[in-house]
């Protein structure tokens, strides 16, 4: 299977910014730190830092390459797409990996830059792009999942600031988390016009975190309960009312970023190949082919649909390049991703038999292990950022322009 | 539902109630917590085996009620349903090797025993993580049997092994030569590495065939169990779609939920067909009882399969925690969908069986 | 593949019956007819028959035993549910086939027992029994399909008869028809209870029929016209305004035998084995398999759930027998047996390349010339009596409870 | 949609305006109706040609556009989408083989006539109704082609033909040693068995690779024309179901479709990343061709198989009337399925070159 950089092959003539990035990542990045990317961090939480890490950290804040696109002004790295296109691909050939990401940089970050008052930019991006602050996301409840306007933590205002009450659910690292950007409602009267875009402390008085464990045995969300939390009106983003339209648009990163364009898919999918895995555990035939037909079957259409997704995500973003207007490709990729990321940890699971199957203790192998708690944490890939369903429902209507019962 | 007799009805209705009164899912939360060296809840074993549910298959005459496997299955569907943790699948299908090969003395010492509640039995045979019955290596040199079984289902505590050696199947008891590593997998229950070092055992007549009717007989279980568990995630989900409310109408209400559950409910209906129609095949010997095996475990495994996966779906972010018992039934899936040959070993079997 | 018949090995000890049974069929049926049934006659429409044929169908006319558990007193066969199991056992031993087929046995026979008045069961069943009436059926509308409750053709009241205007189309067999069973609305102010169920004779006055040519070549059913038709009141089943309730049941009696319980399903999957067909294009390989091995593990598939589809409808049939209420499993053997067969179609022209997609002329043999025309014949399996959509909808609704947006 | 130049825009756009306005799909059903003894529709043909069509992949030295695969897909996607019934697929397959193995006499000879549109030529490989290359055994001794092959695209009418022989291709034009005899497919086209019979023959050069070359660029061709089929198929059926009325409400408004319908878009837009891909790779010579024209063809054929499907379904019984579109797609999706191999061939390929 090509590799998206394989898939991608440069054509760029940026030789000069890639000489840069090609010096400059010689210097910094310690080549013992290659392959020790850990993929998983969203899952159980941030590890201590080696000394090592802590520099690769940051030198790649200072230098702003951890957001290579975003303004220089606000600690951004200033790059072109293209320049970020190459520096991508220097890094791949050094071995090196983004040390600065979270929600901060994927979701929240974007959306601020958008939306942000030039106060809220100054104050937060900088350390999102040094990875120095950590943020978390307020925004299902217990009775708002997929229909997420429905929401009812409630900010009552009070002049020069607001009091929260209520509760929210899903927190990612809630528990790990300096600072919160959620979604309130300040109106009761009216659906999605009476909610506002709030960022918060996660220190504040009244803010209280409960891990949830997941069914993989980790905790990566949260129950969030705000009792009485004061926050200023200056953490407000945008108008009141205004929280629907902000709190959408930060979605659209999500998803973009759950459908695991770039390095996110190639991570997603690293690890030892299926066929391999499959020749190891069930043999070869006489002509050199898996032995189980039938598995051998399975894999090799995973393996097609895998690549018929990279070759949808290069083309989603090759269009997105030409000014040929926005790609209907896009729409899909959420789904799409989420059914082979969850495909293929089931073929994982069933090519090692039993062995594959281990929860803890002795007598498995480390990598099986740990694709036992992929395997189920990845349920939740088709249930959070807009579940199946929903982006089923947004398919059809905005793009196939189907409409409900009227 | 089969077409019962009086006394399979009274049979089923027993089962389901006590698995309803006395082992819900929180019972075997509670053994998951609280890890038991046996990994199974010795308290509800001890009420089967008094109920007399460990002899189902054993002759009247040593002190079973001699009913068969669609009785079995009966039973092991309701404690499918609760994801009851007992012995009794394991003790069934090790019992299963004792009745078709068994000498009168070897059954006269054994069940008994085991129709009492006295012994727990295991079937050992595989030597790797995946079901392969054509490579054992496991010798017997002078009555004393050498080799490592692999994930032995209650190997844990099993006081009597069926093991299968090259030559055809062994009993060995008591402790001498036999050491038991637990294998912690994702279901919570009891597995184990099982070694054998020159153990004392006692050969069973026959050979390969034997292995071949004991392990369908295993795996004709299993699905009985998959069903009840099949059924109970099925049902918990079609129940939740009627209170969960999303966009001010339960989601029961959308119709592309109702069309999958729809296909779903098929699915089951299809399952359930197979999995009664291989144990009525065991039952009365007609037919080709391996190939009813082969497609009701492969039905079983692909509908659980996508049973317990919708379960969490459906469900959302609730599914996905601990608390929710979904999980339970995922993960619990997935290890009966790999014991005795997953789907893609009876579809080959299936095939091979007939002429394809 | 065992066969229905091997299944259901026999287990009733009317072995008087059997004799009987064995006896009269030697004498009556001409073994030069084994195995000369015409699955298709449904779609090609009825052909000339022989002298034997014609021989064939007056024996069993006269015995009653084309619709053997009906009454005897309106020219049924009077036989026990067990004895009608006999005789089928019996008449597969003997390669003997039923020639009385058709709406009228189907679906109208039934439904006019359960409703119909003495005067006319008298006047139609028998005729029935006897194959020398031929009913087509007045359902669908080109504005009400699945919506059949929407339909607009009209009966006005004119004291002892009424006179309809309108519509009807998907009229099975109509250019064929002697009579029709037909729905029409007698009163607009209501949905449901306005409609009517009316018997009209096809060479009423005002009543034209127009062939439908189908996407297989044939032409089975019609567009049917009718323009001031005359229907004496004597022809209305049931109470004005009743209609929707017996045209219902009608339509369980067609759902019943489309999902192909007993020989029907026998005779659709008839034919050269997928297993047999494939090895004969494809080859085996080197251990005697289909050499396709990715097309061979579908076949595998499609048997394993053909086989299940007829142990379901096994145990449907037993359970219906025993007395513990309707089974849950006949609300799904439509779709199941639609989806197989259409699978079976499918995999039958696959099986044969280019060779399995002839048309018409030169080249092709006689089978798979068939086996394209059922193919896209079969299409219609699903959307017909009640589609797989509406099928899902009924499943969801009344056997699992859930119910539409309140 | 592929990122085009301004050349290939305008191609696009061309295709799609004539397509839609002087070969709509009663274009085809004219020419079905009519059923002319060359079984394509020569008005549309030689418009086609007039454009320039018949030469998109010869060099511009030969008085062609010298544009390549991608290009060509541009255009056969367009007449997919309304079924236009003329041999440029057909003509394109052979005119590559000319252009990859032969020499420059033989270029110089039929390329500018081909660009003209004045000779229509087809490859001839198989030999049985199975794409099956390898199994070849059409012989040429002393410059006389013998050999039968089965259902020639445009062996009707076709001038030249590019014939498969044990090793490797021929040019075989003019009469001499060559019968046709019609196939009737379901899809109404151009179809013949071609039997040589010591036909006068020209080798191209290359062997058992030159073939494999042509043959991907042949299938991935009909990758295009299928793309097409599947997004007018799909297109038509979106319309039907915002108009058709039942309950009281458009068929569009219920969930139930709209989730069919968007998972049917998103095999869609995947199925046009492969297609696009296997032409690029082509054009290019980048990457593994034949696993990517593989996987294009696989997933080509198993997608047009669902949408064909559900065309008919979804439009309920008008669909099935002769006198509606539907059928079209469905009976010309199975034969373009099974051309120069169907998705289990093209599978099965995947996994050899991907070591699997």
């Amino acid at each position: 299977m090509a590799t998206i950089a394989e898939i991608d092959a440069p054509t760029d003539p940026l030789e000069a910014f890639r000489a840069h990035a090609r010096e400059w990542l010689a210097a910094h990045f310690p080549p013992s730190l290659k392959g020790k990317d850990n993929a998983m961090s969203a899952v159980e939480g941030p590890h201590e830092n080696s000394t090592e890490e802590e520099a690769w950290q940051q030198a790649m804040g200072e230098k702003g390459w951890g957001v290579p696109t975003w303004p220089k002004e606000y600690g951004g790295g200033g790059l072109s797409r293209a320049e970020a296109r190459v520096l991508q691909e220097e890094m791949a050939r050094a071995g090196a990996w983004n040390p600065i990401g979270g929600m901060g940089v994927m979701m929240f970050g974007p959306t601020l830059l958008e939306y942000g008052s030039e106060a809220q930019k100054k104050e937060h991006i900088p350390a999102i792009a040094k990875g120095t602050v950590r943020w978390c996301q307020g925004y299902s409840e217990p009775g708002a999942g997929s229909d997420l306007a429905s929401l009812q933590c409630f900010a009552e205002d009070r002049g020069d600031h607001y009091v929260v009450n209520g509760q929210k659910t899903w927190t990612s690292g809630g528990q790990w988390a300096d600072k919160c950007f959620m979604l309130v409602r300040t109106d009761k009267t009216k659906k999605h016009e009476g909610i506002t875009f709030l960022l918060c402390d996660m220190d504040t008085p009244g803010v209280e975190v409960k891990p949830i464990r997941l069914i993989s045995g980790s905790s990566p969300f949260c129950e969030t309960f705000f009792t009485d939390v004061k926050v200023p009106k200056a953490n407000r983003v945008g108008e009141e009312g205004q929280g629907w339209t902000i709190g959408k648009r930060l979605l659209q990163h999500e998803r973009s970023s759950l459908s695991g364009g770039g390095s996110t898919a190639g991570r997603m999918f690293a690890g030892a190949p299926l066929g391999q895995l499959a020749k190891k555990y069930v043999g070869e035939d006489e002509q050199g082919r898996i032995a189980d037909a039938d598995l051998r079957s399975r894999i090799v259409r995973h393996e097609m649909d895998l690549r018929a997704f990279m070759l949808t995500l290069r083309r989603a973003s090759l269009e997105a390049k030409s000014n040929q207007g926005p790609s209907a490709a896009t729409s899909i990729m959420k789904n799409v991703g989420a059914r082979i990321m969850q495909e293929r940890s089931e073929l994982l699971i069933e090519i090692r038999g039993l062995a594959g199957l281990g929860w803890e203790g002795e007598g498995f192998e480390e990598e099986p292990l740990k694709d036992v708690r992929s395997w189920l944490f990845g349920k939740a890939v088709s249930i959070y950022g807009g579940s199946s369903e929903i982006q089923n429902n947004v398919i059809a209507k905005r793009i196939l322009g189907m409409l409900d019962h009227q | 539902m089969a077409v019962l007799t009086e006394e399979q009805t009274m049979l089923r209705d027993m089962a389901r109630e006590w698995a309803d009164n006395e082992s819900p899912v929180t019972a075997f939360r509670k053994m998951r917590d609280a890890a038991p060296a046996e990994f199974y809840d010795a308290g509800a074993w001890r009420a089967q085996a008094e109920m007399g549910w460990a002899g189902i298959l054993i002759p009247e005459a040593q002190g079973g009620a001699g009913m068969g496997y669609l009785s079995l299955g009966l039973v092991l569907e309701q404690l499918g349903r609760n994801l009851a943790a007992t012995p009794l699948a394991a003790t069934a299908a090790a019992t299963s090797a004792l009745i078709l090969g068994g000498s009168e003395a070897q059954q006269a010492e054994w069940l008994p025993r085991i129709a009492a509640g006295e012994v727990v039995a295991a079937l050992a045979v595989d030597e790797g993580p995946r079901f392969a019955p054509e490579r054992i290596e496991t010798r017997v040199e002078g009555g004393k049997l050498t080799g490592t079984k692999q994930f032995v289902a209650e190997g844990d505590s099993a006081q009597l092994f069926v093991v299968a050696a090259m030559d055809g199947l062994y009993l060995v008891s008591g402790e001498e030569g036999v050491t038991r590593s637990p294998r912690r997998l994702t279901d919570s229950r009891s597995h184990a590495e099982v070694r054998f070092d020159g153990a004392p055992a006692e050969k069973l007549e026959g050979g390969a065939d034997l292995l071949t009717q004991v392990t369908d007989r295993a795996a004709a279980a299993l699905c009985a169990e998959m069903l009840g568990m099949a059924e109970a995630a099925f049902a918990q989900t079609n129940d939740y779609l009627k209170t969960r409310v999303q966009f001010g109408q339960v989601l029961a209400s959308f119709q592309a939920l109702q069309h999958r559950m729809a296909k779903m409910f098929t699915e089951l209906e299809l399952m359930r067909s197979v999995v009664e129609g291989a144990l009525e095949a065991i039952d009365s010997g007609r037919g080709n009882v391996g190939q009813d095996v082969s497609l009701a475990k492969a039905v079983a495994g692909e509908t659980l399969h996508l049973v317990s996966r919708e379960m969490i779906q459906l469900h959302g972010g609730i599914g996905m925690t601990d608390e929710h018992d979904a999980g339970f039934y995922l993960k619990r899936a997935r290890v009966l969908e790999a014991m005795w040959g997953n789907a893609a070993w009876h579809r080959e079997r299936f095939a091979r069986l007939g002429g394809y």
